[in-house]
C-alpha cells in the first residue's frame, strides 16, 4: 500500500495499523522523492527505494561509481561485469545513461548538484546530523566509502531507518554517540514509526504509522514538534 | 612513448619495493587482475596501496594482500562480504589502514595529476577522518585540507587502446582509472585489446597517451600463453 | 529536468540585472552566439562575464560589450587582434577587468562546481596576478590559493544534446563548455541538434544532463524563423 | 640549414655566419625536442617549431584548448571553425588525436606531464624568471591567456627570442624589469645568437651562431660559462 502525500501543514498519524514493513518504508520514500529529481540512492535497504518509484516518475539515479541514468537490477542473462551499482550489484543501462570517473562522479555529489540522497543510519540527532558509517566498536573495521560525500551531497538527504535498534533504544536522539558521517546534513528521517523533519527547527513529525505523536515523544529524549504547531 | 606488450611480466618490470601503487577497480570492475597477478611475481614488498577497495575473494588485490606484499593500505571500504584476506591481515596487525572517504581519495589523486598543491574539501568535516586536519570556513561553509595522493606506480585496467597509448573504458568499470592515469610516474594499464590509431573516436578518448606509459595488450598475452 | 526550446528569447527568459554569466568559447570556437544575441534582446545589464577572451569583431561577447551590458570582465586574454570593442570600453573606464590565468580560471570554475572551497595553484606565483593572494609552500613548491568562481547563469555552446539535456560537443570547440556547465546555477546550451535519447553514446557523454537546464535546438530555430 | 646537435660538454662556436634567421632559430629548437616528447608550442614564433620536426619525431603537440595530437594548419578547403589551436588558427586532427575541456587540458599542463614547453619572451632572467606576458606600458591592456600555466607546467620551458631589443638592449637579464609570468621556469633560452642552458647554476652558453662566447659576453650583464667550464 502507499499513503497519499500529507497534506502542507499537517502533521497526519496513521492509525488502525503497525508500523511501517520494510517495503512500505520504500514507498513512503519514493512516494515524496519529487518528479524529474536527480538521486542517489546509497547502498542497502535505500536502493529497494526504486523498485517503488512510478515508471513516469522521471527521476534519473546516480551512483557513485560513476553513472547517471542507472537502470534496475540485471537478470541473470543481462549481468555484465563491467555495470555494477555502488553495492557492485549487476544494473542496466537504459537509454539516456552517462558514464563518468570517479573524480567526475564525486564532484557531481560534493558540488550539490543532486537533488536527494536516501541513506541508512545507525543514529541521526535532531539537529540532522548523521552516524551511519562506523559503530566504533573496538573491533569493527572501518570503512567509510561514499558515505562522507553523500551526506555532505545532496540538496536533500533523506535517511531511511528503524525508529528504535533492537534493544529498543531510539535511534532518533539528541546527539550521536556512535562516530559522524556528516554535521547537521539530513533533512528528513523515515522510519517504521513516523516520517520526521529534521534540521535546524529540531524535529517535526510529518506523519506516524500505527503509533501517535504523543505515543513517540513519550519514548524519544528529544522534542517532537507537529506541522500544526500543536 | 606508450610502451604495448603481450607480457605481463615485462608490463610490471622495474615495480621498486616500497612503492606506492595505485590500483584501479571498484570491487572487481576495472580492477587490473592480470598485473596485479604479475606483480605478485614480479615480488615488490612493502608496498603502500592505494585502491578503493581491500580486495575481494581471493584474486586480484587480495592475492597481492594474501602474498604479504602490502605494508598500508589506503581506501575508502576495506570492509566487504569477501574480504577476508585483509580482514585476517587488520586483526594481526600485519597492515596499516588509511581510510578515506571515497571522494576525497578520488580528489586527492586528481589533484596529485592536475598540479593542485592542496585543496578545501567538505567532506568529512567534523568526522573521526578528519582529526588533525587543518580547517577553514570559506564563505559560511566548513571544510578541511586535503593533500594530493601520488603514485609511483598506477596498475589500471582499461577496455581498448590504441598503438599510441590512448583509452577508453567501459560502463563503470572507468571508475579510478582514468584519475589514477594521471597521479602516477608511471602508468600501466591492461587493456582487452590494442586497436590502430584512427581507431578510436577522440572525443571519446577518456584517458590521453600523455599518461600512458606502458600497454598489455590482453588479447596478445592470451594468444601467446 | 532539462527544457528544451527552439525560441532563442524563452532560452535566455528570467536572466536578472547583476548577474554573473560564465560565456563558453575559446574565440569564436564553441561561443554560443544565438543565447548572448537573445540575452542582448532580453535585457539584462550590469552584468560580471567570465570569458576566456573579451570578445571577436563585433558579434556575440563583442556585441554584448557594446550594447553597454557588461561591468565588469573576468577572462585570460582580453586583448586580441580583433578586440576592438572591449579596447574601447577599458581605455574609456568603462568596464572593469580582472585578468585570471587561464588555467586558474578554468580551474576556479571547476572548484565552484565540484564543491571545492578554495585550492592552492602553482600557477602565477611571484606573479602580478597573485598579487595579495595568500600563498603557501607545500612539499617544497610554492602555491597561490585560488577560490572558486560560481555563475549565476552559463551560456555555452555544444554540438548535440539528447532529449534528457546530456550534450557533446565538437573538436576544440569544447573548451570551457563542460567546466562552465557545472559551475552555475542556471546553465543554458545552444546545440545544433537536439537528438532522441539513445542516440548518444553513454560513454561519449561531455555534459550529463544534471548539469544543463535549458537548451537551445538551433536547428528547431532556424525551422521556425 | 640545420646544426648537429653539440658533443656533450663542450660549448660550440659556429662562426664564418650571421646570427640565426627565424626559420633556422626554430630548426634549433625543433631539433633539442626529443624523440617521442609531448610538446605545446607558444602563440607566435613557437609555432612555426613544428614545421621543423621530421615526420618521423613521434612528437605529440598538445594545445591548450583541449587537444593531443594536433596535426598541422588547415589549407583553405580544411578549414573548420571547430578545430583551432591556442592562436586561433585553424589547425587540422590526425589520427590518434583526443579531445579534452580546458580544467582537463590545464590539469595536465599545471601537473607536469608535458616534457616540453616553447614560448617567446620579453625577458629571460640568469635564474630562468621569464617575462612574457605583459609590458608593463600603463596604456597596455593585460591579457595572460595561458602564458603563466605554460610557464610552470612543463618539465622544460625552452624560451625562443632575439637576444637583443631593436633598442640593443639585452632580453636575457640578472633581473627582470618586466612583469613576471613565473620564477625559475625556463631551462633552455634559444636566441637568434646562441642558445643558452639558464637556472640554478646562471646561465651556459651551449652554442653561438655568428659570434663568440666572449663577445656575447661584453655586451651582456650576466656571467656567461661555458659547458667546458673555460
Amino acid at each position: 500500500m502507499t499513503f497519499p502525500i500529507p497534506p502542507a501543514g499537517r502533521t497526519v498519524e496513521h492509525l488502525g495499523r503497525g508500523p511501517l514493513g520494510r517495503d512500505e518504508l520504500a514507498a513512503v520514500v519514493a512516494r515524496d522523492i519529487p518528479r524529474d529529481s536527480f538521486v542517489n540512492l546509497g547502498i542497502g535497504q535505500p536502493t529497494t527505494v526504486a523498485d517503488h518509484l512510478a515508471a513516469d516518475s522521471g527521476v534519473i539515479l546516480h551512483t557513485e561509481n560513476g553513472m547517471l541514468g542507472m537502470g534496475p537490477a540485471a537478470s541473470a542473462d543481462e549481468v555484465d561485469p563491467d555495470l555494477t551499482n555502488a553495492g557492485k550489484i549487476p544494473v542496466t543501462e537504459p537509454p539516456g545513461a552517462a558514464y563518468f570517473h570517479h573524480a567526475d562522479s564525486f564532484a557531481m555529489m560534493r558540488g550539490g548538484h543532486l537533488d536527494v540522497c536516501v541513506l541508512g543510519a545507525y543514529q541521526v540527532s535532531e539537529r540532522g546530523d548523521l552516524a551511519n558509517w562506523h559503530t566504533g566498536a573496538p573491533d569493527a573495521i572501518p570503512a567509510v566509502g561514499g558515505a562522507m560525500d553523500l551526506a555532505i551531497g545532496a540538496k536533500d538527504v533523506f535517511v531511511m531507518m528503524t525508529l528504535f535498534a533492537r534493544d529498543g533504544s531510539p535511534k532518533l536522539v539528541r546527539e550521536c554517540t556512535y562516530p559522524l558521517t556528516g554535521l547537521a546534513c539530513v533533512s528528513r528521517l523515515y522510519t517504521d514509526q513516523a516520517l520526521f523533519q529534521v534540521g535546524p527547527g529540531g524535529v517535526t513529525a510529518v506523519e506516524t504509522y500505527g503509533t501517535t505523536v504523543d505515543e513517540l515523544a513519550a519514548r524519544l529524549d528529544v522534542t517532537v514538534s507537529r506541522l500544526d504547531g500543536r | 612513448m606508450t610502451a604495448i606488450t603481450g607480457d605481463p611480466d615485462e608490463a610490471v618490470a622495474g615495480i621498486a619495493d616500497g612503492a606506492t601503487v595505485l590500483v584501479g577497480g571498484f570491487g572487481m570492475a576495472g580492477m587490473p587482475v592480470t598485473l596485479i597477478e604479475a606483480l605478485i611475481r614480479q615480488g615488490a614488498t612493502d608496498l603502500t596501496v592505494v585502491s578503493n577497495n581491500a580486495g575481494n575473494g581471493d584474486t586480484g588485490l587480495a592475492a597481492l594482500l594474501a602474498a604479504g606484499r602490502v605494508r598500508k593500505m589506503i581506501c575508502s571500504f576495506p570492509r566487504q562480504s569477501d574480504s577476508w584476506v585483509f580482514d585476517g591481515l587488520y586483526r594481526e596487525g600485519r597492515i596499516e589502514l588509511e581510510v578515506v572517504p571515497q571522494g576525497n581519495l578520488a580528489e586527492r589523486m586528481r589533484a596529485a595529476g592536475a598540479g593542485i598543491g592542496a585543496f578545501f574539501s567538505p567532506t568529512g568535516v567534523g568526522t573521526l577522518l578528519a582529526e588533525g586536519k587543518e580547517r577553514r570556513t570559506i564563505d559560511g561553509r566548513e571544510y578541511v585540507l586535503e593533500y594530493p595522493i601520488k603514485g609511483d606506480v598506477a596498475l589500471i585496467g582499461a577496455y581498448l587502446g590504441d598503438r599510441r597509448g590512448n583509452l577508453v573504458y567501459r560502463k563503470t568499470a572507468r571508475n579510478f582509472g582514468p584519475v589514477m592515469a594521471t597521479a602516477a610516474t608511471l602508468t600501466i594499464a591492461e587493456v582487452r585489446r590494442v586497436v590502430e590509431l584512427g581507431e578510436l573516436d577522440p572525443e571519446a578518448v577518456v584517458t590521453p597517451s600523455i599518461y600512458v606509459d606502458r600497454i598489455l595488450d590482453l588479447s596478445a598475452a592470451e594468444a601467446s600463453s
